[in-house]
């Protein structure tokens, strides 16, 4: 039994499949990727594992329960943490106040100070969480589960618009909160170069299924999946 | 079946009054998803056009086609001085409507008087077929309702307006990359909406007693249409009238006003709440 | 600090006003001490919770009926006291939100436009009903409701007179504004103003939005059926206009006059509007409705935030501080 | 005659184009690429005025239209395919096109007969839905639609996003064949490097909110490298 079984997940909005009878099992403790163009339904695969959507078929298990048609709040109290997309923190409170609602019991909130560390926010953390920068937000977001504390967390594009050093850090953040809090970790991502960094098994998606797994240089020099991302002429031509 | 078929005749010109008034707002809250909480007053401007033209000796006629006019006109003034600034900010204009509808009550109230006024029926006469009898100027209000009901179906689904008016409800950036002017759009569907309401009221003017508290009790049962209906197609309108407008005559004609009233609200919220996309379907609001 | 500061001036200077403005505006500041209370519930739930209530006023009429009808002894002859019916008026209220607030919003529940629609029709039916109701006194409601008797062990007195029951009033007042703000300023504040701006966030943190929804909705009704419960000792009658659509509609200006994101400025909201009204209404006469319309409007156009709570929140905060 | 200085913009508080500058010819046809988040889509909705901009200047034909509302600047000559095609479903290909034509009353529009020259499958299936056809033939009606405005230039956002392969090259051709037979020039955004090498003749690569590099296709061809480097594939 795996720590996240995903059966057959189908999931379709009007008439576009999201995902197609997508299947992957995650261990506990892994770091895993998830890779692939725009609309290969990696977000929907989140909003399923999360249970903002249902899916039209399949089955979700999670620490050996079966959390298919559970809602959110539920599934995150059994330990799924989340970072969106878009940095989805809560703008209107304060830095602090921002990981004071993220961290549920009191043992959190006390490593609080730490957690600012962690995520380089120590400066100003009665700042208004709105007013951070678009790079620091996405670090609050990460804040915000290290504090919530799940024993999987979902990483949607935690680099989105960050600069290349930024890039890096969070890499290895993410890295630190995988091997030193065993989180398990799974995340969605665009940049190759962070991916290479986080150096972790990689899952190409495409029109809603797993294309190919493996590491970075097999999943780099697969044709398939240049193809999936150069266009087909062209990687044939190269072929 | 002689009782039963002024009944039903009753019931069909309540309907139709209704959906008038419920199409005008439907107009605005789909295309600018503004609640115009003034709208039932517009349509009490509209009856006070005609008190005021029987007044000054202008013939009815007159004032069915100035009515739509002038309360057009107030439309425009509106949506240039209120609902523009606000459009974006969708509960934001169901208060500064509800401020306005406030006001022009009052307004109402200072010009014509706290009481409730009449106008006279312009057409007397009854239809007679053998022992069933029914008073003309019904007929003709029907039939008239039918005609615009009609003709605004048509502007929406068949003319270049409405292909406009319908891309713009459906992908509003879109429509302004094909080089529509959306904001034109939205005045001019502001005021169609609020020319009907004016329309309605006029029409229905000589049938009521004509007051300036009347426009609620046509508001909320015209949301309450629209939203039992489902906000997405045109046709939600009819249904969700029907339902509304019929429920509430029968049982005030079988029961009592109270019950009917009642019972429909809480039919229409039951309805509301477990169907939010309305019985004919169609998108959810903002 | 600074907040509660201006706050406790205020308070302050209500309690020393009986000194400056007479018997009679004593009187009438009494009742919209109570009109303030509803403000502050609404506030409560519609600037803090997010909840868009067209019908505050229901709460505020369940409150009132059901302190009338216990302290006129109409269900038990023997149990008249008024804290059982300030208690029992504040949990009935609270029940029947909890029991609403269900029904609006489990599931796909209903929020914006289409909770505003539905509260308004809501409140209508409400009123329609009590009008009918003529157990409980119909059209006319109830009349000879008792003033509320206080009873310190064992010496008991009944608050006819204005000055002791102004004072009461505001007492109770004061205790639930500054219970309300610190409750507000606890991690549940957070919560609230988190469930409001991005509840799908909220819940992927575990939370279940629906029970912060029904909690602030549940305790804004208790606090507007209080208010109901003490205002119909004032008057000495319960009538179906304090349950109904007209009274929710005022209460919603008055908090977005004031300010609805702000407990302070929604309270002081209903008390200056109240006070302009009975001045102004006397100069402009009929104009004085047009003239708050008109108000109305233009300060939700211009100052969504409130007419008070922009320069209250630049005396609280300091100029680009936040107190936290 | 598209020249774009110093321009920022982006959502809310968070800034997405930073300073960015380029100029574009008359009747050139430049792709945009860049990983995803670098702001591609960002820019081009702001050049529409779907966003407005912070600072800076868009100048388009002369005319600086980064202050228009985007029904005029679309009616300036700018056309606009948007990402994931945004046709309209429920209306007929026919209405879809007409309601374009209705945007550019003011000024001459294409006549039909020469969208349905260049693209015949819309003239067979005129009076079908839109909603009903396959992701390659919504985004030949996009196309069609941007180019009845007769404008002088064509934005272009991810054409070929979840389309065919074989549609995908045979677009690229026909916008090929559209911009040398009529002078268009076009501003790609494209991540498909077969789609860039068939119709681009300059690429510009963007980073972080900002134009990093830029070589003309040639190069391109002679040398990925830079390819790798800014799409890190």
């Amino acid at each position: 039994m795996a720590f996240l079984e995903l059966r057959s997940l189908v999931k379709n909005f009007d008439g576009l499949r999201a995902t197609d009878n997508f299947t992957l099992d995650i261990a506990e403790g892994s770091l895993n990727a998830l890779v692939g163009p725009n609309g290969c339904g990696k977000s929907t695969l989140f909003n399923l594992i999360t249970g903002v959507l249902t899916p039209d078929s399949g089955e979700i298990r999670f620490k050996g329960q079966n959390i298919t048609r559970w809602p959110p709040h539920k599934i995150a109290r059994l330990g799924i943490g989340r970072k969106f997309q878009v940095p989805a923190i809560f703008e209107e409170l304060t830095v602090r106040e921002n990981l004071i609602v993220a961290a549920k019991n009191k043992s959190q909130q006390e490593i609080i100070a730490e957690i600012l560390a962690q995520i380089n926010l120590t400066k100003d953390p009665d700042m208004l969480a709105g007013e951070l920068a678009h790079g620091q937000k996405q670090w609050l977001e990460i804040g915000m589960l290290l504090a919530q504390a799940p024993s999987l967390i979902l990483l949607d594009e935690p680099t989105a618009g960050m600069t290349g050093a930024e890039t890096r850090a969070t890499a290895d953040l993410i890295t630190r909160i995988n091997r030193e809090r065993g989180m398990t970790v799974l995340v969605i991502e665009h940049d190759m170069g962070f991916i290479e960094h986080l150096a972790c098994p990689l899952h190409v998606m495409s029109k809603g299924q797993i294309l190919k797994s493996g590491n970075f240089t097999e999943i780099r020099n697969d044709d398939e999946v240049k193809a999936l991302y150069f266009g087909q002429t062209e990687a044939m031509a190269n072929a | 079946m002689n009782e039963l078929f002024p009944i039903i005749l009753d019931v069909s010109s309540y309907i139709l009054i209704l959906v008038l008034v419920a199409l005008g707002l439907m107009i605005v809250f789909g295309m600018m998803g503004v609640i115009n909480m003034a709208h039932g007053e517009l349509f009490m401007i509209g009856a006070y056009v005609m008190v005021a033209l029987q007044d000054v000796g202008l013939p009815f006629w007159a004032g069915i086609l100035l009515a739509p006019v002038i309360v057009g006109f107030l439309g425009l003034l509106i949506e240039a001085a209120l609902i523009r600034h606000i459009y974006l900010r969708p509960l934001d204009t169901i208060l500064a409507t509800w401020g306005l509808s406030i006001a022009l009550k009052q307004l109402v109230v200072l010009t014509f008087g706290p009481e409730s006024q009449s106008v006279t029926l312009p057409v007397d006469g009854s239809l007679e077929i053998g022992a069933f009898s029914y008073p003309l100027y019904r007929l003709i209000l029907m039939a008239s309702s039918v005609l615009l009901i009609g003709a605004t179906f048509w502007l929406f689904t068949r003319t270049d307006f409405g292909l406009m008016a319908r891309a713009v409800i459906a992908r509003p950036a879109t429509a302004a990359t094909l080089g529509i002017d959306t904001r034109r759009m939205y005045r001019w569907s502001f005021v169609i909406g609020t020319a009907l309401a004016g329309l309605a009221g006029a029409l229905v003017a000589p049938i009521i007693s004509v007051d300036p508290q009347m426009g609620l009790g046509y508001l909320v049962p015209g949301f309450l249409s629209i939203l039992v209906g489902g906000a997405g197609p045109l046709a939600g309108v009819l249904v969700g009238g029907a339902v509304v407008g019929g429920v509430n005559n029968l049982l005030a004609v079988w029961i009592s006003p109270v019950a009917a009233m009642i019972t429909v609200y809480v039919i229409a919220i039951l309805i509301i709440r477990l169907k939010p996309e309305g019985i004919m379907g169609g998108r959810r609001a903002k | 600090m600074r907040n509660n500061l201006v706050a406790l001036l205020i308070f302050a200077a209500l309690a020393a006003s009986p000194l400056v403005i007479g018997s009679y505006w004593t009187g009438q500041l009494t009742a919209y001490l109570v009109y303030g209370l509803l403000a502050i519930s609404l506030s409560l739930v519609w600037g803090y919770g997010g909840i868009l209530c067209f019908g505050q006023a229901m709460f505020f009429g369940i409150g009132g009926y059901i302190m009338a009808v216990l302290t006129k002894g109409m269900i038990l002859p023997d149990l008249t006291s008024s804290y059982i019916g300030l208690l029992a008026a504040m949990a009935g209220a609270a029940l029947f939100a909890l029991a609403l607030g269900y029904f609006l919003f489990a599931g796909r529940g209903i929020s914006g436009a289409y909770l505003a629609i539905i509260t308004l029709a809501i409140t209508l039916v409400l009123e329609r009903l009590m009008n009918n109701w003529y157990a409980l006194g119909g059209y006319n409601g109830l009349l000879n409701v008792p003033p509320i008797k206080l009873t310190f062990f064992g010496a008991s007195f009944e608050l006819w007179d204005r000055l002791p029951t102004f004072y009461a009033v505001l007492g109770v007042v004061t205790v639930v504004y500054f219970g309300t703000s610190l409750l507000l300023k606890s991690a549940y504040g957070l919560k609230l103003t988190a469930s409001r701006t991005h509840p799908d966030r909220l819940s992927s943190l575990g939370y279940s939005v629906l029970s912060i929804r029904l909690s602030v909705f549940a305790l804004s009704a208790a606090i507007a059926g209080l208010a109901g419960a003490i205002f119909v000792t004032l008057d000495g009658f319960a009538s179906p206009t304090l349950i109904g659509f007209t009274l929710s509609t005022e209460v919603l200006i008055w908090v977005a006059i004031g300010g609805k994101e702000m407990l302070l400025a929604a309270f002081l909201g209903a008390i200056l509007t109240r006070t302009a009204e009975s001045w102004l209404s006397e100069i402009f006469g009929n104009y004085w409705i047009l003239i708050l319309g008109l108000t109305f409007m233009v300060s939700v156009v211009l100052l969504p935030k409130g007419l008070l709570a922009t320069p209250l929140e630049w005396l609280t905060k300091g100029k680009g501080k936040r107190s936290g | 005659m598209l020249d774009i200085h110093k321009l920022s913009a982006g959502y809310g508080e968070a800034m997405v184009l930073h300073d960015i500058s380029c100029r574009i010819d008359p009747g050139q046809v430049t792709a945009l690429m860049g990983r995803n988040g670098m702001g591609k889509t960002t820019l081009l909705k702001t050049i529409m005025g779907l966003i407005k901009a912070r600072s800076g200047q868009i100048i388009f034909n002369g005319a600086p239209i980064e202050k228009q509302p985007t029904h005029l600047i679309s009616r300036a000559g700018l056309g606009y395919v948007p990402q994931g095609r945004e046709i309209f479903s429920d209306f007929t290909v026919a209405e879809n096109l007409h309601l374009s034509q209705l945007g550019h009353n003011t000024g001459a529009v294409l006549p039909l007969e020469k969208i349905y020259d260049w693209f015949p499958i819309l003239k067979e299936r005129s009076e079908q839905r839109a909603g009903t056809f396959s992701g390659g033939q919504q985004q030949i009606l996009a196309i069609a639609r941007a180019l009845i405005g007769k404008p002088s230039m064509l934005l272009l956002d991810e054409p070929t996003e979840g389309i065919q392969p074989s549609i995908v090259h045979e677009i690229g051709l026909q916008l090929r064949r559209i911009a040398r037979e009529t002078g268009l020039g076009i501003l790609i955004v494209e991540q498909n490097v077969d789609m860039v090498r068939t119709l681009a003749e300059e690429v510009f690569f963007m980073e972080n909110g900002a134009i990093q590099e830029r070589c003309d296709i040639a190069a391109l061809r002679q040398d990925d490298s830079l390819l790798h480097r800014y799409l890190s594939v």
